[in-house]
């Protein structure tokens, strides 16, 4: 099941190598079949999905799997290195309320990625294999268990990304592109290294064998105690925790470890930057939340405080910087950086309802953040700017757009009623309980504020009032006696079309129906994060 | 057959093979060589005989004589006309090649009959195998012997098409 | 579930219904789908009212109560706390009953009246369609039992005042405007959440009944100041949502809107959503926490009134009538004149929904005219006009026979009691700030009156540069815009103005005109018993310095009551059902005692200080006896103090917003510049260092390579001669490397 | 001559080294590349007598099995190695493989 919903997208990959690539048509369909089938897949997951297992580590006495589902789990390399021992790397996949909630998320947002790749024009055939390699390592970055596995996912996702940023880019795209790659590279390097020291720090209690399970590892018992990373090498461990932050945090992006993210984001193509937004950084707090803080917990207990800081600072430098921002998708992305703030938040609080909050966040920054860009691509298709200036009365003439837009920006700025409200509160809720994080939380919530601001700023900058005089667009009198907008060569629809409708009207109708009912999600993941935090909160407090 | 007799048979063809095989390699005629080949082919298939693969020396025969070296004439009737004179094959690096020659049969010969270590097994092969060869073909060798199969049946196809006789090269004749 | 629970979430869905079917399909509807947003509300008011006759009429139980909720969202068994689960429910009690019925008056009557004022208008249907939006969130504010659901439609509100102060968006000043409400009401809110936080921090829960048994038990862990906050930042939310100063500010930019959703959300419901949420968490208030109250109420109080009586537009008088009237609200809850408050709560809705109305249909008479200064003489024209507003005027002024005069008078005598009780000094300050504020409701509205309905017409002596005309309906009109063609209004604009009317009279409230505590109204909303202060021995250290015999009585009766009954919040309401006041904390029955002693003098002088004040305006405005131009001229930086509303507008532009940008500029530029010039030095570090690297590379490391290169073409020039290409050269070659195995295989053999 | 009697596995070994002698010696030295296909066949010849002879005193049956791959892929080898000898003969015009030395540069 977990390696059919990994393995699908490059299978349609293949499928479309052997198209020729002039059947643009045809590669688009067997794109979207692919992810549409994936999506069935995520739904029979969630269906399947029994809300009542943990997951995140072994129970003491129980299966050696962990109560994970949909486990497969198959010796893959098995290598004898001489001195060094052998080298034992399992396939292994497995979701618990973490990850499930990841994989669903992903389904979506790649299907909704296939959809709006349709406009892509360029080398349709290049562009739709690697997105569709881009969407295998996702979904096995999520499902993996195996760390190596992890890492090898990780990774696979990299290339991908650095070629639809650096192809089908706006006109900085290498420079955004190098840069995304190098950043996430040097991420990735340290997670290697410590990948390798947990390796030969971790036992497998079963085969007495050195592993890479991320089971194994998330339990402090199978660690060896005079080992690189065991339980007595304090400072190793303290280091190895805040190199694997790092690694993961550049992902998030966290302050200030940012800066690739806009750049990315405004020259990357919509879809792309759907994809970035919508998964690629939930990445990174999944990491740490599957890797960094079980493996690492006393040291994630003593530094709570300092990722609670760069939360808060995320959530309120992001918001400033936004509210600077003339380009309209720029300053999308560094709300995107303020809301991953909120996640960091939550994480650091280190309680059950600031984890809720967080994860659930990260699914509801997927959904919302993916509308955001939607739309801007939308408006970007029709006037060729991004310059929120060269807007303005948009409401009048495309009044289907200005709805979904205002419940998008709403959902952004955390309106009860809407997703994201729920996974702020309890982002704060969590943040506030923790007696660690709780002032913290109390300059967090300005970036309650300062969200609305920009947000509604924008809104009226580009939504309400009249045309401007530089404006990006014309106005013409109709037949009607209106007065109807007008883009320079553009051909379609004024106000959203059949397919920009597809793409975004599932986004808020999830937007809102998990605003009003969080439940279909938080059900599937408050046992796992209950766990979590059990694994993380140390024996003495404990 | 008493011990003498089958060793006697046994020199027999040993000196066919040997002699024969140094004919096809040192004369300068092709025709000549082809016909020795002849020889020594049979030679060898009477050796398998002693060496009980009586079913190995009948393929030998069948293949070998009856056709590897049937292709080997095709070919050097196709490449030269019989009656031309140049039939006479030219040598190449004689004297390196005739050193290396001894070289290495003196080099194997020596190792032949320095080497204690030969373990021969207590049973030897007897009598027909014919039977076991069946046997093992299919089971053991299934796979093999599909494999081979098929590329038989490849090489074939591919030598057809290798030398096939185009309308072009026939003009460039 | 109890049938009223039932009832009530009929009620609270409906006006969504409304709102779901009108934004969508509108444009499909028979005059863009205005009856179906009139016909539920009718519907809605006819349940809110059966629920009114049930609970206040036949039950006539001062501590009625029902409640009903579910689970929302379970956290399942989380460490440290056990199960966790986030309710959600509703909760009828007396005080909720009447605002169910309010709410769902005033929004049918502004729903039915919009139907005139708003005709004609493009985006007719959508009105209606954020009408309803707005209703169900009020009712969901009204109706919540916990902090969590409170917030959620607080937000809601806020979001449809949003919308509806938008409503003519190509306006900018419009589109300003709502940004402004938005964020002024989200400063607000996050101290809500935060004392919401400091609340479920500690208790893990969201229910009101919870938190005060807990409270009520002594659980509060934290330090005694945390309470205070908690308390004090519960109220921001109310600063944020009912206009008190320091945010005052959105409220009279807010009357951008169409005038009816003015009426309904900017004077009736949602600005009064505050003080119904002060009073929700009243029992939690600190007495600290009360006094910052006080205070805040009356400077709103005061500091409105002095600012609009020199407004010109009529509209924004009303605004910032509306704050100074919210301030007397929330000082009436602070000093713990707690059914004063409320009972002022409703019957200022009425009035001031009526007065709002009734400004809206001259403004709809005058072609969209709103500055008082070109009005004048439209007594004549519109009667049922003039004589609502005129009862409505009075009943703001707080006049005897009207509602109004009842539930202030109740305040400020309550304020009285107050200041006698805490022991005068700077206390007696708020009701002065009362009293002073309500000659200055009296004297501005009396200018109203007379600038607007007597005299004569003044319509002609408006400069024409000064002409502006709002983007609200019937802009054709103004093509034949005749200045003598000032009608009534129809009907359906005039029904709400009566029955609002009818509703400030006194005896719709209490039969005995001078005292409002005869009154239904409040016999039935008492003042619920405090569960912090004396009754929670973690807090008597607080009123140490406040020791009163009464405490000692009391003290020791709730105790027990608080910690084994976790409906100890309603054990005072028991008690009163009997018919006599027993206030669990002593200090609320002393400022009780203290009110209630001060009754006729607050009577008195009020009463003298409205006639004063509408006198004074008399002499003004009708009389010129003293001109109003002269005056405003001999005192000018008062009068520009006033006008210009204290400046505040232009000290937050300066301050808050100005630095918010400034600061946004400086961090855009940190980011683009420092962060990532540190990056982007780090990358061109690296390439010097590969430059330095290459150098080496191409001298040294090159060097070496070069000669490796150099020895490999020679010895590659002598092998070349064994490259013949001839295959048997080859052969030859491998043999006789293979002889050479051989050799050294034998060699390293034998020896 | 006790060598020489009883027939043993030295003898046949001996022969098969003869065979690959002067199978090697002809794909070394000799222009035709017929010829060279010949002693291509006598090594694999050579081999086949290895296989058997040790087949034969070891008691298995695997070398028997293996030398009718052997002929097998020998028959497949002289097919397409005279295919290739036809076609050289075609561009060249020759069979001297010596010729055939476009490889040098």
């Amino acid at each position: 099941m977990l390696s059919l919903i990994v393995f699908l997208p490059i299978l349609a990959g293949l499928v479309i190598l052997a198209v020729p690539s002039s059947q643009k048509q045809i590669i688009r369909i067997v794109s979207l079949l692919a992810a549409l089938a994936q999506g069935v897949l995520a739904v029979l997951i969630w269906r399947a999905y029994d809300p009542s297992l943990p997951g995140i580590t072994a129970s003491p006495g129980g299966s050696p799997l962990g109560s994970f589902q949909f486990v497969e789990k198959l010796p893959w390399i098995s290598l004898k290195l001489g001195g060094f021992g052998s080298l034992n790397i399992e396939y292994f996949l497995g979701v618990d309320g973490i990850s499930v909630t990841m994989v669903i998320l992903t389904a979506l947002i790649s299907a909704i990625g296939v959809l709006s790749s349709w406009t892509i024009q360029k080398q349709v055939k290049g562009y739709f294999i690697l997105y569709n390699l881009l969407a295998s390592a996702m979904m096995g970055c999520f499902v993996a268990l195996d760390f190596f596995l992890f890492y090898v996912f990780w990774e696979l996702m990299l290339l991908p990304m650095y070629f639809l940023i650096g192809i089908w880019g706006g006109p900085n795209r290498e420079y955004a592109a190098i840069k995304f790659f190098l950043y996430t590279l040097f991420g990735s390097v340290f997670m290697l290294l410590v990948m390798i020291g947990l390796y030969f720090s971790v036992i497998d209690p079963v085969t007495g064998n050195h592993t890479f399970s991320l089971v194994a590892m998330a339990n402090q018992a199978n660690y060896i105690k005079s080992a690189i990373l065991g339980p007595d090498n304090v400072m190793w461990r303290f280091i190895a925790f805040a190199v694997l932050f790092v690694g993961f945090a550049i992902k998030v992006p966290m302050f200030p470890f940012h800066t690739w993210l806009p750049d990315a984001h405004v020259e990357a193509p919509t879809p792309i930057s759907v994809i970035l937004a919508g998964v690629l950084l939930k990445l990174g707090t999944y990491g740490m939340m599957r890797i960094n803080f079980p493996l690492f917990p006393e040291v994630f207990h003593a530094s709570m405080y300092v990722i609670g800081i760069f939360g808060a600072i995320n959530i309120i430098y992001g918001a400033f910087c936004a509210l600077a921002q003339q380009d309209l998708k720029k300053m999308v992305a560094y709300s995107s950086i303020s809301h991953m703030g909120y996640v960091l938040l939550g994480l650091a609080a280190g309680n059950s309802e600031g984890m809720v909050g967080a994860l659930y966040q990260m699914f509801n920054h997927g959904t919302i953040t993916a509308m955001l860009f939607l739309l801007v691509g939308v408006i970007y298709d029709r006037a060729h700017t991004r310059q929120i200036d060269k807007f303005g009365g948009l409401s009048s003439y495309m009044p289907v757009y200005a709805a979904i837009v205002t419940v998008a920006w709403f959902a952004s700025l955390g309106l009860p009623g809407l997703s994201g409200f729920i996974s702020e509160a309890f982002v704060f809720v969590g943040a506030f309980s923790s007696v660690t994080t709780r002032y913290i939380a109390m300059v967090s919530v300005l970036g309650i504020v300062f969200g609305a601001a920009y947000l509604l700023w924008s809104l009226q900058r580009m939504f309400l009032g009249k045309r401007k005089p530089d404006a990006a667009y014309d106005l013409e009198v109709g037949a009607d006696g209106h007065e109807h907008i007008h883009f320079h060569d553009w051909k379609g629809k004024i106000d959203l079309d059949a397919r920009e409708l597809t793409m975004l009207v599932p986004l808020v109708v999830i937007t809102i129906f998990l605003g009003i009912y969080p439940m279909p999600i938080l059900g599937m993941i408050t046992t796992s994060v209950n766990r979590l935090v059990e694994v993380l909160t140390p024996l003495a407090i404990r | 057959m008493s011990n003498l007799t089958y060793t006697l048979i046994f020199y027999i063809f040993a000196a066919i093979t040997v002699f024969s095989a140094a004919f096809v390699v040192f004369s300068r005629n092709v025709i000549y060589s082809a016909f020795a080949l002849l020889f020594t082919f049979f030679g060898v298939a009477a050796l398998y005989v002693f060496l009980s693969a009586d079913f190995i020396a009948v393929t030998q025969v069948v293949v070998y004589v009856g056709g590897i070296l049937v292709l080997l004439l095709f070919g050097v009737m196709f490449t030269k006309s019989i009656m031309n004179t140049e039939l006479k094959s030219d040598v190449l690096h004689i004297i390196p090649g005739t050193l290396i020659l001894a070289g290495i049969l003196s080099a194997l010969l020596y190792t032949f009959y320095t080497t204690h270590t030969w373990k021969p097994s207590e049973i030897e092969l007897h009598g027909s195998i014919v039977e076991r060869i069946g046997y093992e073909t299919m089971s053991h060798y299934v796979l093999p012997f599909e494999m081979v199969s098929i590329l038989l049946l490849a090489a074939l196809i591919g030598a057809a098409f290798l030398a096939r006789f185009d309308k072009s090269d026939n003009k460039n004749l | 579930m109890h049938s009223l629970i039932q009832l009530s979430i009929v009620v609270l869905l409906l006006p969504l219904l409304s709102f779901v079917i009108l934004i969508f399909f509108n444009r499909r509807l028979p005059r863009r789908g205005d009856f179906v947003g009139v016909g539920i509300l009718g519907t809605a008011f006819a349940i809110s009212a059966y629920i009114f006759w049930t609970v206040i009429v036949q039950t006539y139980d001062p501590a009625f109560r029902v409640a009903w909720d579910f689970t929302w969202i379970d956290l399942g068994k989380v460490p440290g706390i056990g199960h966790l689960q986030i309710k959600m429910g509703i909760v009828i009690d007396n005080l909720t009953a009447i605002m169910l019925a309010m709410v769902t008056l005033i929004s049918l009557l502004v729903h039915l009246y919009s139907t005139g004022y708003m005709a004609g208008d493009k985006n007719y249907g959508r009105y209606f369609a954020f009408l309803g939006i707005f209703t169900f969130s009020m009712l969901g504010i009204v109706l919540s039992d916990n902090l969590f659901s409170i917030y959620i439609f607080w937000e809601l509100v806020g979001l449809s005042s949003y919308l509806l102060i938008g409503f003519f968006f190509e306006k900018d000043s419009a589109a300003d405007a709502q940004k402004k409400a938005f964020l002024a009401n989200r400063v607000g809110d996050i101290g809500m959440w935060l004392g919401i936080l400091i609340l479920y921090s500690q208790f893990h829960t969201f229910s009101f009944e919870q938190i005060y048994a807990n409270l009520a038990a002594g659980k509060f862990a934290m330090s005694n100041a945390w309470l205070t906050a908690a308390g004090l930042l519960l109220f921001m939310g109310c600063v944020g949502k009912s206009a008190q100063f320091p945010l005052h500010i959105w409220l009279p930019d807010a009357m951008e809107g169409p005038t009816p959703v003015s009426a309904l959300i900017h004077a009736a419901t949602m600005v009064a959503a505050g003080v119904y949420f002060v009073a929700r968490i009243f029992v939690l208030l600190t007495p600290d926490a009360l006094h910052v109250i006080a205070f805040i109420g009356a400077f709103t109080a005061f500091m409105a009134a002095t600012i609009a009586i020199t407004q010109n537009d009529i509209k924004r008088v009303l605004a910032y009538s509306t704050v100074s009237q919210l301030g007397y609200m929330v000082l009436g809850l602070g000093v713990g004149a707690y059914s004063a408050a409320l009972f002022h709560l409703v019957t200022h809705a009425f009035f001031k929904a009526c007065l709002f109305l009734g400004s809206g249909a001259i403004i709809h008479a005058m072609h969209h005219e709103q500055d008082m200064r070109w009005m004048g003489g439209l007594r004549r024209h519109m009667p049922w006009t003039f004589a609502t507003f005129t009862l409505a005027t009075l009943a703001l002024a707080g006049l005897p026979l009207t509602s109004g005069f009842m539930s202030k008078d109740a305040i400020l005598a309550g304020a009285i009691g107050f200041a006698n009780v805490e022991g005068g000094g700077i206390y007696y300050l708020i009701p002065v700030l009362g009293f002073f504020s309500a000659m200055l409701t009296a004297f501005y509205m009396g200018r109203q009156i007379w600038l607007v309905f007597f005299g004569e017409s003044r319509t002609h002596l408006k400069p024409a540069d000064n002409h502006h005309h709002g983007l609200d309906a019937h802009s054709a009109h103004d093509d034949h815009h005749d200045d003598h063609e000032v009608h009534e209004v129809s009907w359906n604009m005039r029904a709400p103005l009566v029955i609002l009317a009818v509703l400030s009279v006194f005896i719709v409230y209490s039969p005995n005109p001078l005292d409002g505590a005869e009154g239904w109204f409040m016999k039935m909303i008492k003042t619920p018993a405090t569960v912090v202060g004396p009754a929670n021995h973690n807090c008597t250290a607080l009123h140490a310095e406040t020791p009163s015999p009464l405490m000692a009585e009391a003290f020791p009766a709730v105790e027990t009551h608080g910690a084994t009954d976790a409906h100890a919040v309603t054990g005072g309401e028991h008690a009163a059902a009997t018919g006599e006041h027993a206030f669990a904390d002593p200090r609320q029955a002393e400022i009780a005692h203290a009110a209630h002693a001060a009754h006729f003098p607050a009577i008195y002088i009020s009463s003298i200080m409205v006639v004063f004040g509408i006198s004074l305006a008399g002499i003004v405005f009708v009389f010129r006896i003293i001109d109003p131009d002269k005056t405003a001229e001999a005192i000018r930086p008062l009068y520009l103090f006033s006008l210009n509303k204290w400046y505040w507008d232009e000290i937050y532009q300066s301050t808050f917003i100005k630095g918010s940008v400034l600061l946004s500029k400086i961090l855009s530029w940190f980011d683009t510049n420092v962060i990532d010039g540190i990056v982007n030095g780090v990358a061109v570090l690296v390439r010097n260092l590969a430059f330095a690297n290459n150098s080496f590379d191409k001298y040294v490391v090159d060097g070496l390579v070069n000669f490796t290169a150099f020895s490999v073409n020679t010895t590659g020039a002598v092998l070349r001669k064994l490259q013949t290409g001839k295959v048997q050269t080859y052969v030859a070659l491998l043999l006789v490397v293979l002889f050479g195995y051989f050799v050294f295989y034998f060699t390293r053999l034998i020896y | 001559m006790q060598h020489l009697i009883p027939i043993g596995l030295n003898h046949y070994l001996t022969i098969s080294a003869f065979l690959l002698a002067f199978g090697l010696f002809a794909v070394m030295t000799r222009k035709n590349a017929i010829v060279v296909l010949m002693g291509v066949e006598l090594i694999l010849n050579a081999a086949n007598i290895n296989f058997l002879a040790f087949s034969k005193y070891n008691g298995g049956i695997g070398g028997v099995m293996f030398s009718l791959f052997v002929i097998v892929i020998a028959a497949a080898e002289a097919a397409i190695a005279l295919a290739i000898v036809i076609n050289i003969f075609k561009i060249f015009k020759s069979v001297d493989i010596s010729s055939v030395d476009t490889m040098k540069e």
